[in-house]
């Protein structure tokens, strides 16, 4: 073949330009926002209410806000998620319709966009069960998305536990219960753990969905009844409105490090877990 | 030299779904005997191994008529305690599944499920297991260390030293050396042969001339049938079937 | 020499154990050929062939021991090679007495004969049925035919008697009769142990088919005992 | 418990034989007792066993539940407004008016398909090529650093990738090419970005999923890296590339924030990559906050659009992934 | 019968980073022949057959001194053609890798590879190739179905006929029956004394029993050292190191 | 009989064969002892223990072939038990010759000897040191130990020929002498053939040991019919 060695190099040349392209594509975001938002980082901007519709003042009620939406509903999700995948993994049986219902359920909420959880949240939570624009709302509406998350990196998880083990417990005289809580969840933790965490950074980055159910309230939510805005609704709505732009790079600067560090506690749990454990 | 028979089978049919894959197995095996199951891929050896304490009930769709007898009690009966079953029938698979935690957990976990909770208590069965299993003097200075860490023969020997932990009676094991390299197998056979002065030990084996270097009984199973049960030294010597012949002079198929 | 499949070697294994073993019906023929012929051509070349059956032999063992130790046989085949073995030991010993025969032609040559040799030639004939019969049930794993030998064996024994007694009778007669008969007596001797021999390899051929051991040496080396007493 | 036992005795004792009494209150006690004894022992090992497994079902029964409602609150608000529209006018109208009662999307669907296309036609080979790149070409240590900067990109949320556009796309096209720089190529330089991972992620999967041996075979078998890679290596991998393609697809089309955040939003069909145009889940968030009766129907008709898109794809993917597996895994 | 020498190699050195894992080797290895290599697990078996076609570069931080040649000429002098090297020395894998496509695209791949396209020419080789892999009566029927459909020796033998197929001089094979169970096994050895009448064949192996039924030559390696070589008969019968006689009579560690 | 192992079962038929030599030598001891002693309890005696010999090599075939089966020896091992299958061929002909002494013994047993047993007993002695040293060589391996059989088994060639020449002039000093004369030289070729498969015995030690065949029974063998020519 005449010409293959050129091709070849061209080639090679391709793809090391499109690596480059990709790293460049990212340092540009983070470091752009990074960069902006920077400057507005101090301990007031944290710490303080907002002020004027988001004009002045710190963002404290926002930060409140996604904590309390995403622990919510992490902690509605996460037994559910688990839960499920244990079901599909352990008891039920493979080829029955039940599972394959199931199986094809999370993957149709994992496909379904955010926006439509948002109608759906807002017309189910919000108005169907009269619990208004609230944290429940948007909680509930959050575990839903964030629960084939969950299901399907716990079911991973679950699958790779090698079957010898289970085979090993039984004939060691061990029940069913006993084998998944001794030997299948230790070994699956590194997994389910990090499917939390992967629900966790998506939630904390949601937007539209909290928009449509949570509201857009800036005062300081104190109970789940309260409706509160979210740290991604705020930056929307600061962006949009045109209200401050720095206090948007700000709130971006804090997205984006509280991600960034979700996503080294992922990988962390992954590794550390697993060499532990596996 | 004859001894008591520690199990038998009668007139075992095994079905998966509408296939049949064991035929009228009637099978006697001798207390503190090896005896090894050889045959063609697929003939039914792991299933009839498997049948034996009842792990074959884990494979969906699983039927069984007939009867397998451990010490004169019919193991299928209504009302007998698979968890008790399992305990006294061990089984060791192909590949050694080491549970992905200590040493010692590894080996107390079956005395754990079952109630042991001294810790002194647990520190003895697992010294005398890992003995037992001929492990102990390579292992004592690192019981806490993750087991994944071992090489594979060791590992399959704490897999032994896992089931020896519960104090079986018979040990199954399921090709246990086809993971393992010539030397690891070599260790794996002394250990064999040391168990059976105090277990009965069935093992399914892919190669023939483990079956014939351990075991004192070897059965041929072929299509789901036992074609030849017999001493092992008579079998390999004076098969009575052709097919038998053929088999273990490669002459198969 | 290439390593081949088993079910190859085998077979040149057994054929090489049939060449060695018409070679030795040979040596056997010619040895009590020249002998009656007075033939010194043809023991000599007993002699010098005789080297032949030793080389078969060791190349037999060898062959043997690399089949056990590449190819694992198993079972018939197993048992086929320890036969082997063990044939070539006896048919190594019988060609010895074949060559013992010759050198006591050799020996007797420059002598008239007391008596026309006809008892010795008709047990050499019998010895070498034995023999035809015994490599053929060899080769063709025939268990009749290996007990075929057992009345064969009996008749040696009493033609060997019978050769001893009149052999005696003539050293009685003529002293100088006595060496030219002890000699004679000697080469009866040889064919009757060659027939015990190949009794041996029967038996061997029973062990080969079904596996178990009969003792066909015995039943004849009794019954011959029991007609010596 | 024993007060029955008592019940039952007593009324035994008025039969006349004593000892058919006797036989009966015995083989009772027996029967009574072995219950007991069962119930002891499932107490100790059964009922917990399915408890938990009853539980366990009940959080997969959940999740079918919570699928089920969404559609019958989407479908239910939205299907009667199309119904009335018409199937064919809803979708390829172009008269967006609400506060007229004309409810069109055609503009807005449009619009979707159009920025989905434009993200993907750049999207799609950068990716793969840094799919390539990653698996094959990269060293390791430059592998995993790349594997960790894409996860990263993964991790932004829309939000911020919308900000982002909003404060450095949209001027530079603004500044260099003319405009309001609010605009198709804005949306389609961001939902791109944004999808990258997706791509890159998943198909670098695939690529790595192709085992080692396959490559060995073919490098022993006398063919170079490319040669490997290109007639072996990306075949075995297809389905996984295919799946990345789609569900990059099912992502941009679902993609809301961002797109609100640098498209512009006027509901025409653009006539230029610098024009600005509306997706039909913009048309969802920008107006829901102040939409009633009709108009909010729409709102719902629109999202029961986009749903019925989503499961078109979703059916695309599992034939995909079907297809995928008559050929691989050994 | 003593036949040329088709590759050999001269105070071979391999080291992968500090670690030295095959020291001074010099093996001849005769035309028409089948060489096995046996030893104990990371012995360097592996190594010193996968240095035999410079696959061993793909591992990072190999490096190599002393030489290889393959019919005279030095394969890692600069210069060589890789491509053309693996081209002529083929390897067999230990778990069969049929590629994921029909069973004749897997057949045509090198071909294609090294630039045939015409239909007819590929046909004929995939047809022939299939004949010497003693595989073309079991698929002549169904060439365009996947390759991963057929059974494990069927796959395995695909594979040779798949690097048949680039017509290669030598053929690798590290440890092509360990996946098999032994009747596709004995089949596999079949094939293997086949094609030794045309190719040069190099075999390693886990199992000594094969070793001894395939080979003419072995060659035992012990911590990276090429210890005795010799006619495999010889090895196994007479070896003439301790440790040879200690490893292949099972007394080994 | 249990499954053991590999090094287990070779020591025991070592022992096994090492218990058959001792019984053989027991024979050959006693054969010629109730010769000399002229008693007819020991002959009996030989007679009936060859039955125990006979079982034994059954014995020990069939464990070597079981030992091939089973534990797949290779290298010295296969060497060991491929001499042991052929090792036992020769204990159980000796054993026959042994067996052949004791029948003579009791036909002699009414007649007065013509001469005092002297070379007789001089010449079993030999082969019992041979068959001892064999023996020794075979359990440890000693090559120099099996080879010193040479010169041994030409001793024995050279009292074989003296005897076989004195009992011919006995023989025609007097008719009367010839039946026991010739049962005498019957003993003594039996005798100076179980001093032949002695030296075979050692031929097979230095293979077992070195892996190569040397011909010491046909170097004896030659030494030997070189003399008697
Ligand atoms: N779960 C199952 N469902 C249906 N058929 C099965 C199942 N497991 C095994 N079989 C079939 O039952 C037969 C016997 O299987 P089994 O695993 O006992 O064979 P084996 O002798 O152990 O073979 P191998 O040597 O390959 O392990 C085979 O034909 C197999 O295809
Ligand atoms: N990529 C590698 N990096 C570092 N060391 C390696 C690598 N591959 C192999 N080794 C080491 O080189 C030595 C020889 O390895 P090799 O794979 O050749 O052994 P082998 O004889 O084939 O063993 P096995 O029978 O287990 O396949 C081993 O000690 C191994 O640990
Ligand atoms: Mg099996
Ligand atoms: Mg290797
Ligand atoms: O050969 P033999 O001396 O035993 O007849």
């Amino acid at each position: 073949m005449p010409g293959t060695r050129i091709g070849e190099k061209a080639l090679t040349c391709l793809l090391y330009l499109s690596a480059l392209i990709i790293i460049g594509i990212l340092l540009a975001v983070v470091g752009y926002i990074v960069y902006k938002g920077l400057a507005m980082i101090n301990l007031d901007f944290i710490m303080q209410a907002p002020r004027r519709a988001g004009k002045e003042g710190g963002i404290s009620s926002t930060i409140v806000g996604t904590l309390y939406l995403t622990v919510l509903s992490l902690a509605i999700a996460a037994p559910l998620g688990v839960g499920t995948a244990i079901h599909l993994e352990e008891y039920a049986q493979k080829e029955s319709y039940f599972a394959y219902l199931v199986t094809l359920t999370a993957e149709t909420l994992a496909a379904i966009p955010s926006i439509i959880y948002g109608l759906f949240g807002f017309v189910f939570f919000v108005i169907y069960l009269k619990l208004g624009w609230s944290i429940w709302s948007g909680s509930l509406t959050l575990a839903i998305m964030v629960w084939p998350t969950i299901t399907r990196t716990a079911q991973e998880a679950i699958l790779s536990v090698p079957r010898e083990y289970r085979e090993n417990s039984l004939a060691l005289g061990a029940s069913k219960w006993q084998t998944i809580r001794k030997i299948v969840i230790p070994a699956a933790i590194p997994g389910i753990v990090t499917g939390m965490i992967l629900a966790l950074g998506r939630a904390i980055g949601e937007t539209a969905a909290v928009l449509l159910t949570a509201g857009t309230s800036l005062g300081m939510p104190l109970s789940p009844a309260d409706p509160a805005r979210s740290m991604s609704v705020h930056l929307y709505m600061l962006a949009m409105e045109g209200l401050s732009m720095e206090r948007a790079f700000g709130t971006a600067f804090l997205i984006i490090i509280l991600l960034l560090f979700i996503n080294y506690l992922a990988n962390r749990s992954m590794s550390f877990l697993s060499h532990n454990g596996g | 030299m004859e001894k008591a028979i520690k199990m038998k089978s009668r007139e075992l049919n095994l079905f998966y779904g509408n296939f049949q894959a064991l035929y009228n197995i009637n099978m006697d095996i001798e207390e503190n005997r090896v005896t090894a199951l050889i045959g063609p891929s697929g003939c039914g050896k792991s299933s009839f191994l498997r049948s034996l304490n009842r792990l074959n009930e884990l494979i969906e769709g699983s039927r069984i008529s007939g009867e397998v007898f451990l010490d004169d009690s019919a193991i299928y009966e209504k009302g007998i305690n698979v968890v008790e079953l399992r305990k006294k029938v061990g089984m060791v698979f192909q590949k050694p599944a080491v549970f992905p935690m200590s040493i010692y957990e590894n080996v107390a976990y079956g005395p754990r499920i079952h109630g042991i909770k001294k810790r002194s208590e647990l520190d003895e069965i697992v010294c005398r297991s890992l003995q037992s299993a001929n492990l102990w003097d390579e292992v004592k200075d690192r019981l806490v260390a993750p087991a994944n860490q071992m090489s594979g023969g060791q590992q399959q020997r704490l897999v032994i030293a896992r089931v020896l932990a519960v104090q079986p009676e018979v040990i199954l094991m399921d090709e246990p050396a086809s993971a393992l390299d010539p030397i690891s197998t070599a260790r794996l056979e002394e250990l064999i042969a040391i168990l059976k002065t105090r277990y009965t030990i069935v093992i399914v084996t892919h190669n023939m001339q483990q079956a014939a270097r351990v075991s004192d009984y070897t059965g041929f199973f072929l299509h789901g049938c036992l074609l030849e049960f017999n001493r092992t030294e008579e079998l390999f010597l004076n098969p009575r079937h052709n097919k038998t012949e053929d088999y273990i002079t490669g002459r198969f198929g | 020499m290439l390593n081949e499949t088993l079910a190859c070697e085998m077979e040149k294994l057994k054929e090489e154990i049939l060449k060695m073993g018409r070679l030795l019906e040979e040596q056997l023929y010619k040895a009590v050929k020249s002998l009656v012929e007075k033939n010194l051509e043809l023991a000599r070349e007993v002699i010098a062939h005789d080297d032949l059956i030793d080389q078969m032999e060791m190349d037999i063992e060898k062959k043997s021991l690399g089949i056990l130790a590449l190819k694992q046989p198993m079972a018939s085949d197993l048992r086929l090679i320890g036969t082997a073995l063990r044939i070539i030991v006896d048919i190594e010993r019988m060609a010895d007495h074949a060559e013992d025969i010759a050198h006591l032609t050799i020996d007797l040559y420059d002598q008239v004969y007391i008596k026309p040799l006809i008892d010795i030639p008709r047990m050499a004939a019998i010895v070498q049925k034995m023999l035809e019969k015994a490599l053929k049930a060899f080769v063709n794993h025939d268990v009749n035919l290996a007990m075929s030998l057992i009345p064969l064996e009996e008749e040696i024994d009493k033609l060997y008697d019978q050769i001893f007694r009149e052999l005696l009778s003539y050293m009685m007669q003529d002293p100088k009769n006595i060496p030219q008969a002890t000699s004679l007596l000697l080469v009866a001797g040889h064919i009757e142990r060659i027939g015990d021999h190949a009794t041996n390899l029967a038996e061997m051929v029973v062990y080969l088919v079904e596996g178990k051991r009969i003792d066909l040496n015995r039943m004849a080396r009794k019954s011959r005992s029991a007609s010596k007493k | 418990m024993n007060g029955i036992i008592e019940g039952k005795t007593n009324a035994v004792k008025q039969h006349n034989n004593r000892e058919e009494k006797m036989q009966i209150l015995q083989a009772k006690a027996g029967r009574w007792e072995r219950i007991l004894v069962i119930l002891r022992k499932s107490k100790a090992r059964f009922i917990p066993e399915i408890l938990v497994e009853k539980l366990l079902m009940l959080s997969a029964v959940v999740s079918i539940m919570a699928l089920l409602l969404i559609s019958v609150f989407i479908f239910s608000r939205g299907v009667p407004l199309i119904a009335s529209v018409g199937l064919g006018d809803f979708l390829f109208s172009l008269e967006w008016k609400p506060i007229q009662g004309k409810f069109g999307i055609g503009a807005m669907f449009v619009g979707s398909l159009l920025l989905t296309s434009a993200s993907l036609a750049w999207a799609v080979p950068l990716g793969l090529l840094t799919a390539i790149f990653m698996a094959e070409i990269a060293p390791p240590p430059v592998g995993r650093i790349m594997t960790r900067m894409v996860s990263l990109l993964a991790g932004i949320p829309s939000v911020v990738y919308g900000f982002f556009g909003l404060v450095i796309i949209v001027p530079l096209i603004r500044n260099y090419l003319g405009g309001t720089g609010m605009s198709v190529l804005a949306g389609a330089i961001i939902l791109g970005i944004m999808i990258l991972p997706t791509i890159i992620n998943i198909s670098r999967d695939a690529i790595q999923a192709v085992p080692l041996v396959y490559k060995e075979s073919s490098l022993a078998l006398g063919a170079s890296h490319y040669q490997t890679i290109g007639r072996l290596i990306l075949p075995a991998a297809s389905s996984g590339i295919i799946t990345a393609v789609v569900l990059a697809m099912g992502r941009a089309i679902g993609e809301t924030m961002a797109v609100v955040m640098v498209t512009g939003n006027a509901p025409i069909i653009p006539d230029s990559l610098l024009a600005p145009l509306r997706t039909m889940t913009s048309n969802i968030v920008l107006e829901m906050g102040y939409a009633a009766g009709d108009h909010q129907a729409a709102l719902f008709a629109t999202g029961a659009i986009l749903f019925i898109f989503i499961l078109l794809l979703n059916l695309l993917l599992n034939f995909i992934r079907r297809a995928g597996k008559r050929y691989a895994g050994n």
